[in-house]
């Protein structure tokens, strides 16, 4: 067999049983990361509108999905908010939860972040930010408290408390929060999530 | 006054007011002159007389049939009491004729007076100015016929006449200019001559304002301009004369003849004269014998082939805590074992005095003072790191050739490396290389 | 060619071969993923499973595939095991999976993997080829194992997650950044360089 | 006759008589007046910190000089203590003493020695230790007291710059009064704060010509630009150029840490570039960037360019141009 | 202005060598003279620039369609290699000189991660086409940019009295260890 | 149908990178040095730079041109560096072994100074300044061959003379090159006589200079004068193999024991 032939040869065969093996795994994973995904998103979800048991993605587009939480009786008892936008490093992507009317946050989980371990990731602490994300009044945009308060009390029902040290990404938390918020109220007032929530009826 | 200068350089203090009113006066000579047979940059002569052989003052005693060369000649009468390897200033030592001097003087009777020197021919002129051994007398030593004869290609219009003495503690040339005037002036003129530039330009820096106003004082027919310049090192320095005086940049690695100019010392032009003019070749020269070290400093003109201690012994010797003794300026001149050592051509100054016996020497901390005074323009700092890693082909890139071991850059550095050295080794390095590929 | 006993072989990787402090190969990874014990682990472990079975293979081809696109082939090879070690930690391991991003695909133009091939496997029988591939992946897992504790222990006071430092020490944030991570590996790059003089010098 | 007592050494013969250790006091001397100010303002706090620093300094260059086998005379060269002293200045007050260690021990070793010692160092020592620690303990670094206090009181206390960024206080209208900042009654670092006290000694390294001066013109006018330029458009948002020049460490920076020998360029035009660079840096850091202070981010960026500028504005050799 | 701010991070805040740790082995390797470095620079730019366009094309037009995400790692490093060795081919043919300059880079690129990583992270951020391809270009131009400056730090430190066990390796990487910290200077530029 | 995809979708890249390499290699090859492939392939084509050349045929073009060193790829490990070197054909055929040896005995005691030295301590730099002894010729003493020997195979004596490890030498003459007073020389193994001298001046001057400089009196000369003869005032042993071992004694009578043997014979 001449050189050229030989090359071609080889090199298909190894492309074709290279393609087999992985067609093989792909299949073999594929359900099974696709569940992963689904399951963290269900998670976030139950976390951030407890009680949920069926939710549903009620709106979605390019790194922004609001999902509808219903209760057992499929009362709707919340809307979940996933989105993303730029931190201090990098992208960062939370999903935030409100009750049906929009008129309160019920908490905030940070999906996932890039911010500098120990200063900026501090916005993944329970005890230092996330907590003071509670049951917050949506009506007006959330304001952030510089400089950090020790606790709950001394917040105003519209206002987080900053990380100490970490005052940007604390702020580019609040302004991905904001901004989303904003664009859930609009999407519910011009009724395009309204669909669903008749279909529950 | 307006004075020209060139970038860069260093102003050290001068020192030259202990010497700078002492008129020349004549060593007398020594029982025995040793005259070394190479004095001066290029080959060495070959010894024309041998042990034994009477000699008289003047007389040609050493000479080489290669161009870049110069003729040695015996400063005494006497007789030739050996010829063999002395100390010499410049380092390891080399073949030198011991003369016996016999304290009659006779002059070789060739010598003769010309009568009409400013009608000679270039060509005589040249011929002349070899004959007499004659050398810049500046410290370089470069044999003076061969400058005086430039390439075709290259018409001289300039002849730049370097009064400067910029060296400090040195006097002999401020002397000179003091005291002949007219010699060195009419020199100057031969050498327009035998190379057909169009113009003379003395430059003189402005501590020397006594010769200024005297040479002003005087007229001339010659197309000659007298030049007022700052007192700065190196002023005297060739290209960066010609650069502070004209304006033009000698090629890196080229000659002032690239720019159409010759540069000659005052000395040079003084002995050019007397040669022309009275058929005396090159066996004496005007030295300062002054620093802290030295008793009583005088200006003095020396027999080539004295001892330095014969020098110092007529200044009132050596003080006790004299422990340096550098021949040439304080700058660029180059320290000696011994004072066992001859005069020769190119010493411009037999210098001593008290200097402190530790050098502490810190690291560089890129201060860039070495950079802001290198009259040429080269990183110092940088090439004496390339030359102390043999890095020779980036030392070479960067310049290094280009180095005139003027000392500016050593001078100014807080760190006091020797920064010369280092280059000269680099320098010394890259010559050796080179001599090796070729061969 | 000389041929080494089975355990020097295999201890050659360790030390005197050692890919990140000896030859300075897969860098990337090193520094990348190795602010945290857990993640160097994972890391090690993928690198390894690729270097091991894809050494196996090429050895096996070794005839087969004619030098001109040996280097093609040997890549098809890599990047094969490379997505079925990236998918499986997906499937099975999705936290730290996530945690390595990029840097498990980015296994496939790790330089220790194709150096290997085309040092060793290519021109070594199976066998010394699996001991070889065996070696490289331990001094691999070993060099990540002690640049990841020093980055987890000053940067979090923390090995394997677990607190290790008393309340009073303050974590190094630094360490587990970027410029932790370079410096770190060239300070231990010095190390093993003043340790490997060393033991010449004794042994002479 | 033979008299071999006299010294061998290639020329030059005479000395100019500025020495490194005569420099580098110059730089410690000129750093009194600050030092001075911030035991005003900080009390013991600021003395223990200088102490630690220095003295940590001294001996962790004492260690690596005796292990490299260098001249111990390097030791009293005074770049040690300089380095300790601009490290202490570059802290905060309230910053607990094993972090000021560790900061002291990475300037010299990092910064350093690393590098081959005095003169070979790439980054600014001082700012290398203080880079560390900014990264390294985030939190500690930006936690500033009151000046004239004695107290470590951990409740947040802003400085004028962190009160610009984090605080809008441009908006609000609460600009630190600019006499608060030339004196020096504000928080921040304890040497950095008294604008006056470091313009005294910068005042006297300029006419001792220790230091170049066209760095700190070139920074602080091109800072002057930028910062005017946006000033001009929005008063209300931001601050003026003679803020920004008296706040934060620009002053201690422009003169103290960029005009470094060691980590500037050699050459005039070089340095042009190195001090224009820094400058603008500055600006976009505190305008745009994530901190509210970019001075010792901006030097330490443009440390990583000398190199490269040395090598682009080597000087003219004679006759270079017109070889033939 | 998206556009303006991606390129801007790649370079200076997320720098490729400095904050991904991507391309380390010719960081180290070729910075050792000012002149090689910066070819090597514009090589890898160049090629980072045609894999951009090149992986985003595959991506979008036959994996994502075909739902074959999985064959990811194998096709973009085969389209690279493939890629690499073509431009290195052309450039042969086309310019000699050029190929001196740069071509002598471009094996070196094949295996190198900083390619693959940009292919990868692209594919990862799911960025359209024009943001990958201005990723691509301000990602080489930060490589650029890390390896010139490194190598004009280790021509200066060639001649300074590095402790021996330091050399080389050693000390660039603490060199890129300072280097980071000074570009931490620029986080939180993106917005 | 999921199956298929894939697999088609590889082959096919298989089939067209293959085919896309086969063309180029027949339409684009270019004729190259035999060494340059050969280094090429033996090694590792890891391509990762390590060498500091840009990849594997870089270096190996470098080889070549002898730019970089056989052993410069540290990836490959001794394998490849044996290799490397065989097809380079670095293998020294060594006939007879010779060694260094250092012709000056003016060590700090005999070898008078010639001032205070506060120069650079290089021998380069220090004879560049006339030197810090007296002789012109004779060891500087500051070491230059200890710092050019490779091997380690020189040292500085106590006495400010530099010791040759005969065991350790390779005669590689990397300190011949380095001294700049010539004065060290690749010597026969087995020459058991030298002279310890490069001194050409004669009479007064060395002996003040020098205790031990040869001072030109030609006693071994006229000893065994078909091995030894003066040249310019410097005994010189024309034909070692020509002394004859009676004349030693008479050999060894040199006032200045500017020559002599390394070692006693009956001592080994």
């Amino acid at each position: 067999m001449n050189l050229s032939a030989r090359m071609i040869v080889v090199l298909t065969v190894v492309g074709l049983i290279s393609g087999s093996l992985l067609a093989v795994v792909g299949m073999l994973t594929k359900d099974r990361i696709a569940f992963n995904k689904q399951q963290e998103i269900e998670a976030a979800i139950l976390e951030v509108v407890p009680g949920t048991e069926i939710s549903k993605e009620v709106f979605t587009e390019k790194n922004f999905t609001i999902y509808s939480g219903k209760n057992r009786d499929g009362n709707l008892i919340g809307y979940a908010v996933y989105t993303s936008g730029t931190g201090f490093q990098d992208i960062i992507s939370l999903m935030f939860g409100t009750d049906p009317n929009v008129t309160k946050i019920n908490s905030l989980s940070i999906l996932e972040q890039k911010e500098t371990p120990g200063l900026g990731a501090k916005i993944t602490d329970k005890e230092l930010f996330l907590r003071f994300w509670d049951n917050k009044d949506a009506g007006s945009a959330i304001s952030l408290r510089k400089p950090a308060v020790r606790s709950q009390d001394e917040l105003a029902p519209n206002e987080v408390n900053t990380i100490t040290g970490a005052t940007i990404s604390s702020d580019k938390v609040l302004s991905i929060v904001n901004q989303s918020l904003e664009k859930l109220k609009q999407l519910k007032k011009a009724g395009k999530l309204i669909s669903e929530e008749n279909d529950a009826e | 006054m307006k004075t020209k200068t060139f970038p860069h350089g260093i102003h050290p203090q001068e020192f030259k007011e202990t010497t700078s009113n002492k008129s020349l006066q004549p060593l007398p000579a020594p029982e025995k002159v040793i005259i070394p047979l190479h004095q001066h940059f290029g080959s060495p002569a070959e010894p024309l007389v041998k042990k034994g052989d009477e000699v008289f003052m003047g007389q040609k005693i050493g000479e080489s049939n290669s161009f870049f060369s110069a003729c040695v000649h015996s400063s005494v009468s006497g007789k030739v009491m050996k010829i063999e390897n002395y100390n010499h200033p410049l380092g390891n030592p080399v073949p030198a004729v011991t003369i016996s001097n016999d304290g009659k003087d006779r002059v070789f009777p060739d010598i003769k007076e010309q009568k009409d020197p400013l009608s000679l021919n270039p060509e005589k002129i040249r011929q002349i100015v070899k004959d007499a051994g004659i050398v810049g007398l500046g410290g370089a030593a470069f044999p003076t016929a061969v400058k005086l004869s430039p390439p075709k290609d290259k018409p001289i219009d300039t002849i730049i006449i370097n009064g400067c003495e910029c060296e400090p503690v040195l006097t002999a040339d401020h002397r000179l200019m003091l005291e002949y005037p007219d010699d060195i002036i009419k020199g100057a003129e031969l050498v327009r001559i035998a190379t057909g530039a169009k113009k003379i330009i003395l430059g003189i820096e402005n501590n020397k304002q006594d010769v200024y106003n005297l040479l002003q004082k005087k007229i001339y027919t010659f197309p000659l301009e007298i030049s007022l310049l700052k007192t700065k090192y190196p002023q005297g320095a060739e290209k960066n004369l010609i650069s502070a005086l004209l304006k033009r940049a000698v090629p890196r690695g080229g000659l002032p003849f690239d720019v159409g100019v010759v540069v000659q010392n005052v000395g040079t032009v003084k002995a050019i004269w007397d040669a022309v003019a009275e058929g005396k070749p090159l066996y004496e020269r005007a030295l300062t014998v002054s620093g802290a070290g030295i008793t009583s400093p005088k200006n003095l003109i020396v027999r080539i082939g004295s001892l330095f201690q014969n020098a110092i012994d007529y200044c009132g010797g050596l003080q006790d805590s004299a422990n340096i003794l550098v021949m040439g300026g304080p700058m660029m001149g180059l320290a000696q074992g011994t004072s066992d050592v001859p005069v020769i051509k190119g010493t411009s100054g037999i210098l001593a005095w008290a200097e402190p016996e530790h050098i502490t020497e810190h690291n560089c901390i890129s201060c860039g003072r070495c950079v802001t005074h290198c009259p040429m323009g080269l990183v110092p700092t940088q090439l004496m790191k390339y030359s102390k890693l043999d890095y020779l082909s980036e030392a070479e890139s960067r310049g290094i050739m280009d180095c005139v071991e003027c000392g500016s850059c050593q001078y100014s550095c807080p760190a006091g490396i020797p920064l010369v050295h280092w280059l000269r080794v680099g320098k010394h390095k890259i010559t050796d290389l080179k001599r090796k590929k070729s061969a | 060619m000389p041929s080494k006993s089975v355990g020097a072989e295999y201890i050659k990787g360790l030390w005197e071969e050692n890919p990140v402090f000896r030859q300075l190969l897969g860098m990337c990874p090193t520094l990348a993923v190795t602010n945290a014990v857990i993640n160097g682990i994972a890391m090690g472990l993928a690198t390894s499973f690729v270097l091991i079975l894809s050494s196996l293979v090429v050895s096996a081809l070794k005839k087969l595939i004619p030098s001109q696109v040996r280097i093609a082939s040997y890549i098809v090879i890599i990047a094969t095991f490379v997505t079925i070690a990236d998918r499986f930690m997906a499937a099975f391991f999705p936290p730290i999976s996530k945690s390595l991003g990029p840097y498990i695909p980015l296994i496939v133009v790790n330089c220790i993997i194709l150096g290997r091939q085309e040092a060793f496997s290519s021109k070594n029988s199976v066998g010394r080829s699996l001991i070889d591939a065996l070696g490289m992946s331990t001094g691999f897992i070993l060099a990540l194992l002690v640049l990841s504790s020093i980055r987890e222990i000053l940067g979090m006071g923390t090995f394997l997650g677990h607190q290790v430092m008393g309340a009073w020490f303050k974590p190094w944030i630094i360490m587990i950044l970027p410029a932790g991570a370079f410096i770190t590996l060239g300070i231990l790059l010095a190390v093993a360089l003043v340790i490997e003089s060393k033991t010449k010098t004794r042994k002479n | 006759m033979t008299n071999n007592r006299f010294i061998l050494k290639s020329s030059p013969h005479f000395k100019g008589k500025d020495s490194v250790p005569k420099i580098m006091y110059a730089v410690i001397l000129s750093l009194i007046p600050a030092i001075a100010a911030s035991f005003y303002f900080f009390r013991m706090r600021a003395l223990l910190i200088y102490l630690l620093s220095v003295s940590v300094c001294l001996i962790t260059e004492a260690v690596f000089l005796k292990a490299r086998k260098k001249p111990m005379h390097s030791l009293w060269d005074g770049s040690a203590i300089i380095t300790g002293l601009l490290l202490a200045m570059t802290l905060p007050p309230s910053l607990s003493l094993d972090i000021v260690v560790i900061g002291a021990v990475v300037s010299i070793t990092l910064g350093k020695h690393v590098f081959g010692g005095l003169g070979d160092n790439i980054f600014n020592p001082a700012l290398v230790g203080r880079a560390f620690l900014q990264v390294a303990f985030p939190v500690a670094m930006t936690t500033w007291i009151p000046p004239v206090t004695n107290q470590i009181n951990t409740a947040t206390y802003a400085t004028p710059l962190g009160n610009l960024k984090f605080q809008t206080a441009a908006i609000q209208g609460a600009l630190t009064p600019l006499k608060d900042l030339f004196w020096g009654n504000i928080g921040g670092c304890l040497g950095e704060t008294s604008a006056v006290a470091l313009l005294l000694g910068a005042a006297f390294l300029l006419y001792k010509r220790a230091i170049d001066w066209r760095i700190p013109v070139g920074i602080i006018s091109i800072l002057t630009v930028f910062t005017g330029v946006f000033w001009l458009t929005g008063p209300d948002k931001y601050a003026s150029p003679a803020f920004h020049i008296l706040a934060g460490g620009l002053i201690i920076g422009a003169f103290f840490m960029a005009t470094d020998m060691v980590t500037s360029p050699i050459s005039p035009l070089g340095t042009w570039i190195y001090a224009l660079g820094i400058g603008l840096l500055i600006g976009i850091i505190r305008l745009f960037g994530g901190f509210p202070e970019g001075v010792m981010f901006s030097i330490l960026f443009m440390n990583t360019f000398v190199p490269l500028i040395n090598r682009y504005t080597r000087p003219r050799i004679l006759g270079e141009r017109s070889t033939p | 202005m998206e556009l303006i701010t991606l390129f801007i991070a790649a370079i200076l805040v997320n720098n490729y060598v400095l904050y991904y740790f991507l391309g380390i082995c010719p960081f180290l390797g070729v910075s050792k003279k000012i002149d090689s470095a910066f070819s090597m620079g514009l090589a890898v730019t160049f090629v980072m620039t045609i894999t951009a366009v090149a992986s985003w094309m595959i991506n979008h037009w036959i994996l994502i369609p075909y739902n074959l995400d999985y064959l990811q790692i194998v096709s973009f490093i085969l389209v690279i290699a493939a890629l690499v060795q073509l431009v290195e081919m052309f450039i042969r043919k086309i310019s000699p000189p050029l190929y001196q300059a740069l071509g002598i880079y471009l094996p070196l690129i094949t295996t190198n991660c900083a390619i693959m990583g940009l292919a990868l992270l692209a594919a990862l951020k799911d960025y359209s086409f024009a943001k990958t391809v201005v990723f691509g270009v301000g990602s080489g131009l930060g490589f650029t940019l890390a390896i010139v400056l490194m190598a004009g730090i280790r021509e200066q430190l060639d001649l300074a009295d590095v402790p021996e066990p330091l050399k080389g390796a050693g000390i660039a990487l603490i060199v890129a260890g300072i280097m980071a910290l000074a570009f931490t200077g620029f986080s939180g530029m993106i917005n | 149908m999921d199956v298929l995809i894939p697999i088609l979708t590889m082959g096919a890249l298989g089939l067209i990178l293959s085919a896309g390499l086969a063309i180029a290699y027949r339409k684009l090859k270019v004729e190259e040095d035999p060494k340059v492939v050969k280094i090429s392939e033996a090694l590792p084509q890891a391509n990762c730079g390590a060498c500091g050349y840009s990849g594997c045929r870089a270096f190996a073009e470098a080889v070549v041109k002898g730019e970089a060193e056989t052993n410069g790829c540290p990836v490959g490990g001794e394998e490849t560096i044996a290799k490397v070197a065989e097809i380079m054909g670095v293998k020294a055929g060594e006939v007879v072994k010779k060694t260094a040896r250092i012709h000056c005995h003016g060590d700090t005691e005999a070898a008078k100074d010639r001032g205070l030295y506060l120069g650079i301590t290089t021998c380069y730099a220090a004879n560049l300044t006339g030197g810090n002894k007296q002789c012109p010729y004779g060891c500087l003493g500051f070491g230059d061959c200890v710092l050019a020997c490779p091997f380690d195979a020189i040292q500085m004596g106590g006495d400010g003379l530099p010791v040759v490890d005969e065991k350790k030498c390779t005669a590689c003459g990397k300190c011949v090159d380095a001294c700049p007073r010539n004065i060290i020389e690749l010597v026969p193994l087995a020459q058991n006589m030298l002279v310890f001298c490069r001194n050409l001046d004669k009479g007064a001057a060395p002996k003040k200079a020098c205790k031990n400089a040869c001072i030109g009196c030609g006693i071994c000369a006229r000893a065994c004068p078909e091995a030894i003869i003066m040249e310019n005032n410097l005994a010189k042993i024309k034909d070692y193999k020509k002394i004859d071992p009676e004349k030693i004694p008479a050999i060894e009578k040199c006032p200045t024991n500017a020559i002599g043997r390394l070692f006693k014979e009956d001592e080994g």
